[in-house]
């Protein structure tokens, strides 16, 4: 789960890292009288899950009043749906750094990354300046000690007196990173002021979704979802990506899903919604379903394998909301596994031609996308 | 042989008195498996079929004898206590199947795995089996099409992919020595990479097939492993996620483009510069493996 | 650093294991009003740092008002120089339990001690008992995990119901161990209820006087102090212990300190106080002999070994500090090591006489402590 | 030979730049001891005699080259961070001089020196000196009626007792092979049990001199190695604190009778039915010394 910027730099502020103080605005009014507030020049930084909103333009140095409304109308006119603006003071500053936590898979510490050179992605500096990023792997286990985050400062090339002041900052990133479940906590760009002080002017922290359940503190806002449908699924618990293509997908497995979405493409379809179903969702025939016909696919493509999930449990249910959804579009099954022999007879009972072979059923559902027979 | 498990196997199941942990075990069981007993605690005198219940691991141990390995049923949550448990009592494989580990969970996993030189096997994975001996896990081996015991080394990030690749497997004609499952979450307790080397010392694998996804760096390891010579038998490998968009899951927790790294492309690009062959779709991993077993010189060592 | 049972059940509270409802008094009438309050019977305890204090009739049950009369005036008249009385209702239990964690030394890890047998010292307990004592080692670094409290309450043969209430007594006072850095945390009786839950009817929390700077919230009194003068050294960062016979010792070194106490008894003597002169405290001299010299001594044993902390500068310190204290019993000087010629030399200028063998200054301090000559 | 430190130990020094430090760390170098680097945050560029100084371990070792020890005048409250410092680095024996570490702090050190098989020395020490031939610690060994080097092993929990009893040693005709000063402190990271292992392997050792005192359980470990044959070279036990009074501690943070055990009798009396020689005073340790060797027929292995 990703957390907004005013969100993340509120637990910055809890965590003692210092970050510029400032509002958040959520209407074209509220953001001029906020920047009126702060003192120009400030920044309008629209507040957005998805990367590249400085390329759109989202975020804004402005000089006067005027410029904060020629900026915040663009700002929430635009098509990212920008709900809200933080509206901040901009800091002097003689330098921007990079400084990130994250999950180191092959050793299972945690990431410390660094960088005297921040400001632009962490890819980019990787791609153009791989010597400007330090490294340390953190102990899981034991937590992180003074000395490492000493050693990264010196290694950064900081002086005695700045190191002192950046130390404390990785520390307390650190813990913010540990307790809040992160799997990202990253400061792009750290101000490094005159005064050898820093100050976060970004924040970006994801948090964990398995580890939610330790964090009531973080609720999912129903605009932070690609769809109403993609929410609903969530709330389900049924694992869902939105597309916008002509195959709803209803597969058993992430694995097998993703595999199906590959075939799809590489036959020439195109996918509406990614969705699983099987594993602990294989009782859910009807759900699934009806967030799938709620695409307007023009095929529905269900291909699964039962396990302890019985394929003849699966095609009843499948029947079951057949029955009851009477979804207008074509639908193609591929249901194998445990139970199989029933299962087919049971799909052939209600007038559906069940396949065993996963690729004959996709280059079928393809087909019948494009306005094809099987 | 096998690798990691087989007859001699001596098991002990955590969360077996569940529905899905005692449905499982019960397969275990028929299909060859040594489980000298159950964990769950609070349930201390119960049984799951012959099997007697502890309410710890070490007093399981103490009752039936010393144990080689754990199988977990334990909810995510809780997986990671279940684990280290196991680790104090000294079990050198350990096999999760929970879904949802917190991922600082599971980096704590990983490195006590590493520090005590133990075999962590998941979260996430539908575990490990070598067919006809023992099974760890929760694969439906009862499906005949699907596995087969053979000389074919499977390693998979993903369970219901599995199926349909090993499918493939067994309608070329091979069969499975050990199938080991890693799991789909972003931090596995054992790699790719692992497997491989075990893989390579076992006699009775000729081939490996990885079935691998987006995400993370596995498969790159395994490609080094190659290049570097450490895993000398042929690799098929089947990568998914081609087409997957960048910044998105595909289902599994570990399967994301990430920083612009962990695409299936470059896996794919790592892979077949390295030496392995690679199939787009799972109806080829049968005919690659056929032509890189009439190919390949077997090294030193390796039984007929 | 020990602290009252008052404050750590305090501290117990704060970290959600449950204690009786108790209330602090200071006076025998404020006792009466206490017990009054909570209701009869109920048991007024002395809060005192000294072990003993059961044998010594200064915990009561009372079941009355002229019951709670009697105890807290018998109490606050002994001499035990009590200050403060805890009431506290009783509570009905079906068992009492042991429960605690110290360091062990040898594994580096935390010692976790339990026993289904409580109520009784733990010593008494592992004379008496040594298999009713259950032990596991918590690694220091990892800490405590849910499966070790979990193992130790079915080892210690509770039922599953019981077990699930004693388990998160064990994480909290582990909890509460760590981050209050004590030497020793101990719940001796943990009464078992009749309703299946815990009750910490006594507690025992040791704090480690090295970790007390990241502990400002516990502040040593005045009257746990063995004497003025003990607070006086302690406040001044001597180490120093209250005695109560002849020959104050000043010496260098906590070993060698130790090993003069030895040969005062061996040879006949007795020590008035044990002081430690040297190391971080040579320049102290003036200071140390002061506290020396208001135990009215019969001799000032001075054994020190000069290495950084230079023989010739601690004879000076000394000479200087007859000069201004001007005692009037003997004093005995054993100064080497580094500078011992010129210290030797100083000593003699001002009249003393130095030895250079230790067994030779202890025999001759005994003797003129006896009256007699060196 | 001599054991942990000799002429070859390349060591560094952290906290040099202090004026105790820098005080010790020109003795060190004036008894032959190689200290290629000194270590403090903040200070790189500076020198300590001809000793650069760095900011961190890892930068101290990548200019100087490895370093096989590391010597911290830091103070108790920086110490356990100091320590897994030089963990970190891989550097296998750590000498802390720190007088007050805290607790938890010292059972933390001592648990990764077990794990990782590193030896560290200390708190509350003196440190160790193989007379003549390096020293990492604070020992006056210039004062020759104290300092001798020759063949006995001697190992401490005291400073100041140390003199005392080593000028016996000195004075009754022996010298010392190498000092290891355990600390004073009840959790220290070196225990005797283990210096006699390493006394026992040395060749240049002829009988072990152990200055201990009440409290803790190091001593009984020590006649337990006598008991077990682990340690079969004469040792001659000095045990401070036989009146000392339950419940005070004299002096030293682990100096203390605590529920009834650790007392110096107790101690003396496993020492003594273990087979150990017991001296009451320190003048009584050369002779009894001189007495264990005569009668003591050197095990194979031992040079004359």
């Amino acid at each position: 789960m990703k957390l907004h910027e005013f969100q993340a730099k509120a637990l910055f502020r809890d965590y003692g890292i210092p970050t510029p103080q400032g509002e958040l605005a959520n209407t074209v009014a509220s953001s001029i009288e906020a920047a009126n507030r702060i003192g120009y020049p400030c920044v309008l930084k629209s507040q957005v899950l998805r990367g590249g909103r400085g390329k759109a333009g989202l975020v804004d140095i402005v000089h006067d009043a005027e410029e904060a409304r020629t900026a915040s109308e663009f700002i929430f006119a635009s098509d990212w749906k920008v709900r809200r603006v933080l509206v901040e003071p901009t800091v002097d500053h003689v330098r921007e750094l990079y400084l990130s936590f994250s999950a180191d898979a092959p050793s299972g510490a945690h990431l410390l990354l660094a960088s005297a050179d921040g400001g632009v992605e962490i890819e980019e500096l990787a791609r153009t300046a791989p010597d400007q990023i330090i490294r340390a792997r953190i102990d899981s286990i034991r937590g992180i000690m003074p000395f490492e985050a000493r050693a990264l400062a010196y290694d950064l090339g900081l002086s005695p007196a700045i190191a002192k002041n950046f130390a404390p900052i990785v520390e307390k990133l650190y813990r913010l990173y540990v307790e809040k479940d992160a799997e990202l906590a990253e400061i792009n760009p750290l101000f490094l002021t005159s005064e050898g002080t820093f100050v976060a002017a970004d924040a970006k922290i994801s948090i964990d979704d398995n580890a939610l359940f330790r964090h009531t503190e973080f609720q999912q806002e129903d605009a932070d979802f690609d769809s109403d449908i993609a929410r609903e699924a969530a709330a389900e618990g049924i694992p869902y990506l939105q597309f916008d293509g002509d195959i709803s997908l209803m597969c058993a497995g992430a694995g097998l899903t993703t595999a199906v979405y590959d075939l799809v493409v590489d036959f020439g379809g195109s996918v509406a919604n990614y969705l699983e179903f099987g594993g602990p969702n294989y009782r859910k025939s009807v759900r699934a379903m009806e967030l799938c016909v709620r695409n307007n696919p023009k095929v529905i493509l269900i291909v699964t394998f039962g396990t302890i999930a019985r394929a003849d449990i699966m095609a009843e249910g499948i029947v079951e909301a057949i029955g009851r959804l009477k979804p207008t579009c074509p639908i193609v099954t591929c249901i194998r596994g445990t139970g199989e022999e029933k299962a087919h007879e049971i799909l052939r009972g209600a007038g559906l031609t069940p396949l065993i072979d996963t690729e004959e059923a996709v280059r079928s559902a393809v087909a019948l996308s494009k306005g094809g027979r099987p | 042989m096998s690798i990691l498990i087989d007859r001699t196997t001596r098991a002990i199941v955590m969360g077996a008195t569940g529905s899905e942990g005692s449905f499982w075990t019960g397969h275990m069981v028929q299909l060859g498996t040594q489980v000298i007993a159950a964990v769950t605690p609070g349930k201390e005198g119960e049984r799951v079929g012959d099997i007697p219940v502890y309410h710890t691991v070490h007093r399981a141990l103490n009752a039936r004898g010393p144990a080689d390995a754990a199988m977990l049923f334990v909810p995510p949550r809780f997986t990671k206590d279940a684990v280290f448990e196991c680790l104090d009592a000294g079990i050198k494989l350990i096999v999760t199947v929970a879904d949802g580990i917190p991922l600082h969970d599971a980096l704590q996993i990983r490195a006590a795995a590493r520090a005590s030189g133990t075999t962590i096997i998941g979260g996430n994975t539908s575990g490990i089996i070598s067919p006809g001996k023992a099974m760890l896990g929760m694969f439906p081996y009862w499906i005949e099409r699907v596995y087969k015991p053979g000389r074919i080394g499977v390693m998979t990030r993903s369970g219901s992919l599995t199926n349909e690749v090993t499918a493939m497997v067994v309608r070329a004609g091979f069969g499975v020595s050990t199938l080991v499952g890693v799991g789909g979450d972003p931090v596995p307790g054992m790699r790719f990479a692992e497997v491989l080397a075990a893989l390579e010392l076992d006699p009775e694998t000729d081939a490996a097939v990885m079935i691998g996804e987006l995400g993370g760096t596995m498969e790159e390891e395994a490609a080094d492993m190659i290049r570097s010579k450490a895993f000398t038998k042929p690799l098929v490998a089947f990568v998914a996620g081609r087409h997957a968009p960048q910044g998105k899951r595909m289902g599994h927790a570990g399967a994301i483009i990430s920083g612009g790294k962990g695409s299936a492309l470059d896996k794919i690009h790592a892979l077949q510069s390295a030496g392995a062959l690679t199939a787009d779709r799972a109806s080829m991993v049968g005919t690659l493996l056929a032509e890189a077993l009439a190919h390949f010189a077997p090294p030193r060592g390796i039984t007929a």
